[in-house]
């Protein structure tokens, strides 16, 4: 069997993955797949500590998860619409009229 | 219920006056502001207690009730007074009638907000000392600050704004850094006292049941308390080198409100270091004596010396009171009869004083709207009662005797001399009175510019006598400095039962 | 006669009511008030008449009146009361009929003349007097103070009476400031009287000097701060002589005197000459029990005023104004009632004192007559020959000039020779440091006579030297009437103390003043002061001799002077002779540079000081203040600048802050082991 | 009907316990059936009025529950529901009496201030959502349902920011909202992976018992508590999470920036209390896991940063800002000054009364803006000259917010502050409310240069104001009245608040 630290390291190793390309992709898109591997690096660690310690509390929490990850891709992709309307582009950085 | 009744007819009039028309404003502002004279002046016929409110005397016009339970310190509304706070709550009620008086002239915009500020301004103040809990006189004395910098903000002259906010925030600090200290005085007391009533703290405090706390033992706490709190009040006061915003505030205060400012919350800051530092912790005050007996004396020679080169009469009258405190300072830390009574004397002598010298030089502002000294020469010629008036009131700050100035300076200068605390405290008394010379020289100096010689003004006003409204609040007050002069024991006797109590030596000095 | 002294208050309190009057209605009577000033000074005069009467036979009178401020649990309490002794009685007197016959004067001076604000001048006479009354009449030091205060006000508002032109509001605030100055050391001397000996009453058991005296003796104890006894009642009496030095106008606090001639010569007269001046002398009489206990302070007093006198008169040798040369005689005058207490003659000093009330009140208002007549022009050298024109006012000015210069029998001879006879005894008999006094008194006396009769020559001898001294403005009898009573008392006064006559002809009994002074109090009279000073005399070959030898001398220096300003000045077409002085003119015209280094302390140290003060305020304390407030927004600028609007980097530095709270924490809770 | 409550033994059943919540998620359902029938509906009272009513029931619903005592000690306890996963007890009430009266003023504030919009309905809807994710928030007794909760409140949330889509203003400030609160969002769910590979529970009382056992796991069990720790202060605009909020704040729609600065703030501190307090209970964490300490910095440097930036703005919607970032760390002293067997409960309760306190003042502030928004002012303090002779009622409320926020008496504010910085010291940490009180004093030259544009400045003669806006007007004044009147009525608030604090402990 897998050892846990494992499904840990593997996780975390998603979760830099998602946060670098947060870091350093300007289009508000890749940001919001970022944020979902993020997400399912986390979700990773649930089901797989549901196996370890033997409840199901983890794979339920995953699936919540999901569904929370897709009602806020919902509302991102409405506002990165909007940002389009209004900024001409999907660029995160083109919109800083408010500052300091 | 007596206090109660005066400050919520205070309140009520602020509040009358505020939605009254422009127009009546002013008249009705002093018609209603005699409610509070009368009844200040009804408690002072009424009062026969003896003792110090906060050292187990009697308190007069009390009520003590539960207001709010925190954790363990309950907070009370608890009021009342003795004799070191009756004189400054009739001080505080007539001058503030007079300066709304005197304001009839000079505010001729927003006038009922003017008005209705200041007799909000005076029910706090009424607060402010009969407050007998620390939360609650807490609450009043931030509470006066609000209407001053409305005050001083919206009438005050080109550089209100920021003379209004320096005023501000500089006392507010102070008032938060003595907030601290002694709060962590209460916490220090830990269970000996159950409320922040003001007696109970005051007596666990000399009955040395501080206890350690923060990481400090009872007496760093304590050290550490006085000198928080002093610094607090100290801004108030003001001291040298705290007091830059004073002048600042004064020069753009309409004269009403400088009137006020120097009359009376100038006061507040030397009530306060009496009823706390000095009532609360007598052994530290004494073990601080030599510098705060060198402040006291900076304040007195640095501050007349400031006078002296000073070009604005508004300005000469500022730094003089910062220079007249400076002796209130002296006369507490001597910790005799005199030295403390006469300091309290003394703020109510000074409180009528320079409100006296701000509204004359007000009326001369009103009619020339200039307060620098080499704009004008002569204005006695055309302006001969005020300009009486004005000598009188400048001699009265000179310390004339058979003025009030005079009282409270000799006894504290007498308090002072003979005190026991420090060998040094005669040299620092000698050191101070030579503030008596400084103030004569530019008080004499500025009304020989002014007012004497050929009569010559530079501006497009016409220069005429004062109206009989602006003149009379003058008047009436050069009378009440002269009769405090003639007869001291009006207060004196009151304050002496009052402060007497707070010298552990007893009254034998 | 019981019962006079309850209406001493009276006394005092009658000119303050024409004060109150004049002020509230003098505009509506009929001379602007002057009446009820005259009333009054009459009604308070008349009552001292029949107070100095009480007291000759023999009563004395000290009580506590009215209790200012009760000291309570132990407190001292401060009092005001009436001490009515022979000193106190014979000075009321003296006062009250200077004030009377200023007040007449002023009919003639100010009322004819048409001056306007005669309410608020009559009103400032009345409280003047007043005060003058209080000051004289006090029983303790604290009420002396407070009154000694009074009539310096009342002294400045008189003096700035013309406050419409540049120099008389100046000279007002110049003499109250250096009073004031001389009043700063005498109000500490006041606090430590009360914190030595916890009482500050001139009179009784339980006075100060008492006190003090049994200190010395070792029967009592009292604070002295950690001083010996002696060293301590010296500073104190020194202190309280910082308020003598200002008020009669001794070196180095004298430069306000001439200058406060700017006010009208009724005021100079009364306040300048005659009784304000006096205070400081006598409140050294006054409290002579507690001075006379202290040889240096002694000596002190009579070094002053023995150098004043000198100083002062040699001021007057070149004066052109008539009421200048007065002024510096005044100062000179004053010198000698020190040099006559320092030197132990406390009765030959009140009795200079009560001689040179009359003859000085008496030559200013024979200046203030001839001023009338010159238009306001005080010039003598543009007078002369007025001998002829106003014979009244010319043989009172010469009764009273030849008092001033000493000339026998007039009455300044007899009381300046016994302040010199005094001083010179008590030199010979043990205390060289006053034959220094004495040879300075001496020496003045040459002067004095010279600048008296030049005065008196260029002002009515020679021929007139200008037009209006040739058709002078007539003067009527509200002048002439006082200028009459004074020219008489001038001539007269001399004989209630002969003391020459009885100690040259044995005649026993002519010192009327010296028993007049010893009818006191306990502890108060001239006889127990006389054994309280540390001097002993001695004499030159006799008392009768010395006597002789010390009234001739000074006669003569007195006549030589006046001899010398008779050659010089009693010429039709006097010229100046000043030129003859040399390098000396200069500084005499300058007075010896006295104002100059006051001005210049003024003005080149103070102002420059307090200029630095105040830039070191609004720089440094207030840069302090306003600095905080900067440097508070400006890192708030620079706080707010993380905020860049860009989200990847808000994204960065959200990062960044979790990881550094990670690694912090982990580091910190071992999570890495 | 008092007394027939819904207790354990009472007639009502367990499940109304959540009627607060009900009634809000019932209203916003309503408002979407209005919607359905008569789309772009504008007739603004009526949805208004429908969810101030609904807001205000679930308040009045609420309110009768803490004073009849529902889930608290006195009548059984706290009501535990789904499985443990909700719990209703005194501190949820309390924190939903804050949610529902803040989402009650917004609401009527918003009649006038979206009149001209389109999508009314679903604007009301949104704030009720919202509302109900938050008092959710205050009832999850599970990370699961924390996270379901948060995320409710938090999705209508960014929809509602972005609600003025035509302004570039809104839609910036939604991105930045969004992106920072997927960020997170991603952050907090990780956490809680972590959490639950630690101890193997997301039951809060779960973890707290298996803490011992999570030996090994010390590290990972560490890094989940400050991953859920940056979840929270994203909530709550807490250093480092705070990026958002200045432009989220000043970019939104004024009554949503109060909402989100007020309501979202306390559900996040709501949370944060519960959580932290029950599932890592102090005495019982393994060492190294000191989340106190955590709060300490964050207390600290969040309320340095908060007023600093705050002092030197120059637009007042941007300064209010910042001064709640500067709030949320006063209101962290809550957390960072409990210690084990401390005064916590005090603490805690004092960080509650202030959130009730800042609700109301802070709340009445941005509405100011709001009016003055709905006026087309401007946003600067320059704007802001000479309005106080304008709009004397409404500046005079607007000073009260000031002088309140800044901490003087005799406003709510002092008494709210004052004890919060007492609670603090009296649990040892005296510095902490000295750094508290020196960030009150800068505080206060900020928020005096509002009451100085408003009174003492001389407007520019062009100053015209237009009507005057009754719901604005309405929930400025009601928010001005409470936050004069929890000065005298402060001792039931301070009281209720430490009670209920103590049944977390």
């Amino acid at each position: 069997m897998v050892p846990p630290e494992y499904y840990l390291v593997l996780s975390a190793a998603i979760f830099c993955i998602g946060l670098f390309g947060i870091l350093t992709r300007r289009n508000a898109l890749l940001f919001l797949m970022s944020v979902e591997l993020m997400l399912n690096a986390a979700n990773i660690n649930l089901v797989a500590f549901s196996y370890v310690w033997g409840n199901v509390t983890g794979q339920t929490f995953a699936l919540f998860t999901m569904a929370l990850a897709a009602a806020e891709v919902a509302i991102g992709l409405g506002i990165i619409m909007v940002l389009y309307r209004n900024f001409g582009g999907v660029d995160v950085t083109d919109a800083t009229t408010m500052r300091w | 219920m007596m206090i109660e009744a005066l400050m919520a007819v205070t309140f009520a009039a602020a509040l009358v006056v505020f939605v009254a028309p422009d127009e009546y404003a002013g008249r009705l502002a002093a018609a209603l502001s005699l409610l509070p004279v009368v009844g200040s002046l009804l408690m002072w016929a009424q009062y026969d207690a003896s003792g110090n409110a906060l050292l187990g005397g009697d308190i007069a016009f009390e009520t003590d009730f539960v207001w709010l339970s925190l954790g363990n310190l309950d907070v009370h509304w608890f009021v009342g007074v003795d004799g070191i706070s009756l004189p400054l709550l009739v001080l505080t009620t007539i001058l503030t009638t007079l300066a709304i008086v005197s304001a009839w002239t000079p505010i001729d915009v927003r006038q009922s907000q003017f008005y209705g500020l200041m007799l909000f301004m005076e029910a706090n103040l009424l607060g402010v000392f009969t407050a007998l809990d620390f939360f609650v006189w807490f609450v009043f004395w931030e509470a006066v600050l609000v209407p001053m910098y409305f005050l001083i903000g919206i009438w005050g002259g080109p550089r209100r704004k920021y003379a209004a906010i320096k005023f501000f925030v500089y006392t507010n600090i102070a008032s938060l850094v003595m907030f601290i200290g002694f709060i962590a005085l209460v916490f220090g007391l830990g269970d000996s006292v159950s409320s922040m009533r003001l007696p109970e703290i005051a007596q666990a405090l000399r009955a040395d049941q501080l206890g350690s706390f923060a990481g400090l033992s009872a007496d760093a706490l304590k050290l550490v308390a006085f000198v928080a709190m002093f610094l607090g009040f100290a801004v108030k006061v003001p001291v040298v080198p705290l007091h830059t915003w004073l002048p600042d505030a004064h020069v753009e205060a309409p004269t009403p409100a400088s009137v006020m400012l120097a009359g009376v919350l100038l006061k507040m800051g030397t009530y306060a270091l009496l009823r706390f530092n000095f009532t609360m912790m007598p052994d530290v005050a004494k073990a601080l004596v030599v510098p705060i007996a060198v402040i006291a004396v900076l304040s007195v020679i640095y501050g007349a010396i400031l006078a002296l080169a000073q070009q604005d009469l508004k300005r000469i009258v500022a730094y003089s009171s910062v220079s007249s405190m400076g002796y209130v300072i002296l006369g507490l830390v001597a910790y005799t009869t005199y030295g403390v009574g006469g300091a309290t004397f003394q703020m109510i002598a000074h409180g009528l004083i320079s409100g006296l010298m701000f509204m004359a030089v007000g009326v001369i502002y009103n009619t020339t709207h200039t307060r620098m000294l080499g704009d004008m020469s002569g204005i006695a010629d055309r302006m001969p009662v005020t300009s009486g008036i004005f000598v009188a009131g400048a001699f009265g700050y000179m310390g004339l005797p058979l003025m009030a100035g005079f009282a409270g300076e000799f006894f504290i200068f007498q308090g002072s001399f003979q005190s026991t605390v420090h060998s040094a405290m005669p040299l620092f008394t000698a050191a101070a009175m030579f503030g008596i010379v400084i103030v004569a020289g530019y008080l004499l100096s500025a009304m020989q510019r002014t007012l004497f010689g050929p009569f010559r003004f530079d501006g497009d006003y016409e220069v005429t006598e004062a109206a009989f409204h602006d003149v009379a609040p003058l008047a009436v007050l050069l009378l009440l400095v002269i009769v405090l002069g003639v007869d001291p024991d009006i207060f004196f006797t009151m304050i002496q039962q009052a402060v007497n109590p707070i010298l552990e030596t007893g009254g034998g000095l | 006669m019981a019962g006079i002294f309850d209406f001493v208050p009276a006394i005092v309190l009658l000119p303050f009511v024409s004060f109150l009057v004049a002020l509230a209605v003098g505009n509506r009577m009929p001379k602007g008030g002057a009446f009820a000033g005259i009333v009054a000074t009459a009604g308070s005069f008349l009552l001292s008449l029949a107070t100095f009467f009480t007291v000759s036979q023999g009563q004395t009178y000290n009580q506590t009146i009215y209790t200012w401020a009760q000291g309570l649990d132990g407190a001292v309490t401060l009092e005001f009361g009436l001490l009515i002794d022979p000193l106190s009685a014979l000075m009321l007197v003296i006062v009250t009929l200077i004030a009377l016959l200023v007040h007449i004067f002023s009919l003639g001076y100010m009322n004819d003349e048409g001056e306007t604000g005669l309410p608020r001048y009559y009103a400032g006479l009345g409280l003047f007097t007043a005060s003058m009354l209080g000051f004289v009449v006090a029983d303790n030091l604290l009420m002396a103070f407070m009154f000694f205060e009074l009539v310096g006000l009342c002294s400045y508002l008189l003096i700035g009476f013309w406050f419409r032109e540049p120099g008389p509001p100046s000279a007002a605030k110049k003499a109250f400031l250096v009073t004031r100055f001389g009043d700063y050391f005498f109000l500490v001397g006041v606090v430590a009287v009360f914190a030595t000996f916890g009482t500050a009453a001139f009179a009784g058991s339980e006075s100060f000097p008492h006190l003090a005296e049994q200190a010395l003796a070792g029967e009592t104890s009292v604070n002295t701060f950690g001083f010996a006894a002696e060293t301590w009642f010296t500073i104190v009496g020194l202190l309280v002589l910082g308020g003598v030095v200002g008020k009669s106008a001794q070196f180095p606090l004298h430069t306000w005197l001439p200058d406060a001639m700017e006010g009208p010569t009724p005021v100079s007269a009364l306040i300048h000459a005659a009784t304000m001046v006096a205070a400081g002398v006598y409140l050294v009489a006054r409290m002579y029990g507690f001075y006379a206990l202290s040889p240096t302070a002694l000596a002190i007093i009579a070094l002053i005023g023995g150098f004043t006198a000198l100083f002062a008169a040699t001021m007057g040798v070149v004066k052109r104004e008539i009421k200048q040369v007065l002024a510096y005689s005044t100062i000179s005058q004053y010198g000698y009632m020190m040099l006559g207490l320092g030197g132990g003659g406390y009765v030959a000093a009140t009795f200079h004192l009560m001689t040179h009330a009359f003859f000085k009140a008496l030559l200013f208002l024979g200046a203030g007559s001839v001023i009338i007549a010159m238009h306001h022009n005080e010039n003598m050298w543009d007078m002369g020959g007025l001998k002829e024109k106003m014979p009244v006012t010319y043989y009172t000015f010469l009764s009273g000039s030849l008092a001033l210069a000493g000339i026998f029998p007039f009455a300044g001879f007899w009381s300046k020779d016994e302040v010199l006879y005094e001083t010179l005894i008590h030199g010979l008999g043990g205390s060289p440091i006053l034959l220094v006094a004495y040879a300075m008194g001496l020496l003045a006396v040459f002067f004095t006579g010279f600048y008296t009769f030049r005065m008196v020559f260029l002002t009515f001898h020679g021929k007139p030297r200008s037009q209006t001294a040739r058709d002078p403005h007539g003067v009527r009898w509200n002048v002439k009437g006082p200028l009459a009573v004074l020219g008489v008392l001038a001539a007269t006064t001399g004989v209630v103390n002969m003391v020459p006559v009885e100690k040259l002809l044995g005649i026993k009994g002519i010192d009327f003043l010296h028993q007049w002074l010893d009818m006191s109090l306990d502890g108060l009279t001239a006889h127990h002061y006389a054994e309280l000073t540390p001097y002993s005399s001695a004499y030159i070959g006799g008392e009768a001799t010395t006597v002789a030898i010390g009234a001739a001398v000074s006669l003569g220096l007195a006549i030589a002077g006046a001899g010398l300003a008779y050659v010089l000045y009693n010429v039709p077409e006097p010229t100046e002779h000043t030129d003859k002085l040399g390098g000396i003119k200069t500084l005499l015209y300058n007075n010896y540079y006295q104002d100059e280094y006051q001005v210049w302390l003024a003005n080149s140290v103070v102002r420059p000081i307090s200029r630095g003060a105040d830039k070191f305020d609004q720089g440094v304390v207030d840069g302090v203040v306003n600095g905080v407030s900067s440097v508070s927004l400006f890192s708030g600028s620079r706080v707010r600048r993380i905020q860049t609007g860009v989200v990847s980097n808000y994204a960065a530095l959200l990062t960044l802050g979790l990881t550094v709270l990670l690694l912090g924490f982990g580091l910190l809770g071992g999570w890495f082991q | 009907m008092a007394g027939a409550l819904a207790l354990q033994s009472g007639p009502l059943p367990d499940w109304t316990a959540v009627s607060p919540a009900l009634i809000l998620a019932l209203t916003g359902l309503l408002l979407f059936v209005i919607d359905s029938i008569d789309s772009d509906s504008d007739n603004t009272v009526l949805l208004a009025g429908l969810s101030t009513v609904g807001s205000l029931f679930a308040f009045g619903v609420a309110g009768w529950f803490l004073v009849e005592g529902t889930g608290q000690a006195a009548t059984g306890g706290a009501i535990s529901l789904y499985g443990d996963a909700l719990v209703v007890d005194g501190m949820s009430l309390f924190f939903t009496l804050i949610f529902t009266i803040v989402a009650a003023m917004v609401c009527i504030a918003s009649l006038d201030y979206v009149a001209e919009q389109r999508h009314q309905a679903e604007f009301f809807s949104l704030v009720l959502f919202a509302a109900t994710g938050m008092t959710l928030m205050s009832m999850s007794n599970s990370l699961a349902t924390a996270f379901i909760s948060l995320e409710l409140a938090s999705l209508p949330s960014y929809a509602l920011v972005a609600y003025l889509k035509d302004n570039r203003g809104s839609v910036e400030a939604a991105l930045k909202y969004f992106l920072i609160g997927a960020l997170s969002s991603a952050v907090f769910a990780f956490g809680i992976s972590l959490v639950y590979a630690a101890t193997g529970s997301l039951l809060l009382s779960d973890i707290a018992s298996s803490l011992g056992d999570a030996d090994g796991m010390t590290g990972i069990l560490g890094m989940g508590v400050l991953m859920l720790l940056g979840g929270f202060a994203f909530k709550t605009a807490s250093v480092p999470f705070h990026f958002w909020a200045p432009e989220a704040y000043e970019g939104a729609p004024a009554p949503i920036s109060a909402f989100l600065s007020s309501a979202s703030k306390a559900a996040g501190f709501a949370i944060a209390f519960r959580v932290f307090v029950e599932a890592f209970p102090l005495g019982q964490l393994p060492a190294g896991v000191d989340w106190v300490l955590a709060f300490q910095v964050l207390a600290v440097v969040t309320m340095t940063l908060g007023n600093f930036a705050a002092a030197t703005q120059e637009n007042v919607k941007r300064m209010l800002a910042y001064s709640s970032i500067g709030h949320a760390g006063y209101a962290l002293i809550g957390l960072a000054a409990l210690t084990a067997g401390g005064p916590n409960a005090n603490v805690l309760g004092a960080s509650m009364a202030h959130l009730l306190v800042y609700g109301f003042m802070n709340t009445g502030a941005f509405l100011f803006i709001a009016l003055v928004e709905y006026w087309g002012v401007g946003t600067t303090f320059e704007d802001y000259n000479g309005l106080g002779a304008r709009a004397p009622m409404a500046c005079v409320a607007m000073s009260v917010f000031m002088f309140s926020l800044a901490g003087l008496p005799p406003f709510g504010g002092f008494f709210s502050k004052y004890v919060l910085f007492y609670s603090a010291i009296e649990a040892g940490f005296w510095w902490l409310a000295a750094v508290g009180a020196v960030n009150s004093a800068l505080s206060l030259f900020y928020y005096s240069r509002v009451v100085k544009a408003m009174w003492i400045e001389d407007a520019a003669p062009t100053l015209e104001l237009g009507s005057k806006p009754v719901g604005l007007y309405t929930a400025v004044i009601f928010a001005a009245v409470g936050t004069l009147l929890l000065l005298p009525a402060f001792q039931p608030v301070i009281e209720t608040a430490q009670t209920v604090a103590t049944a977390l402990f």
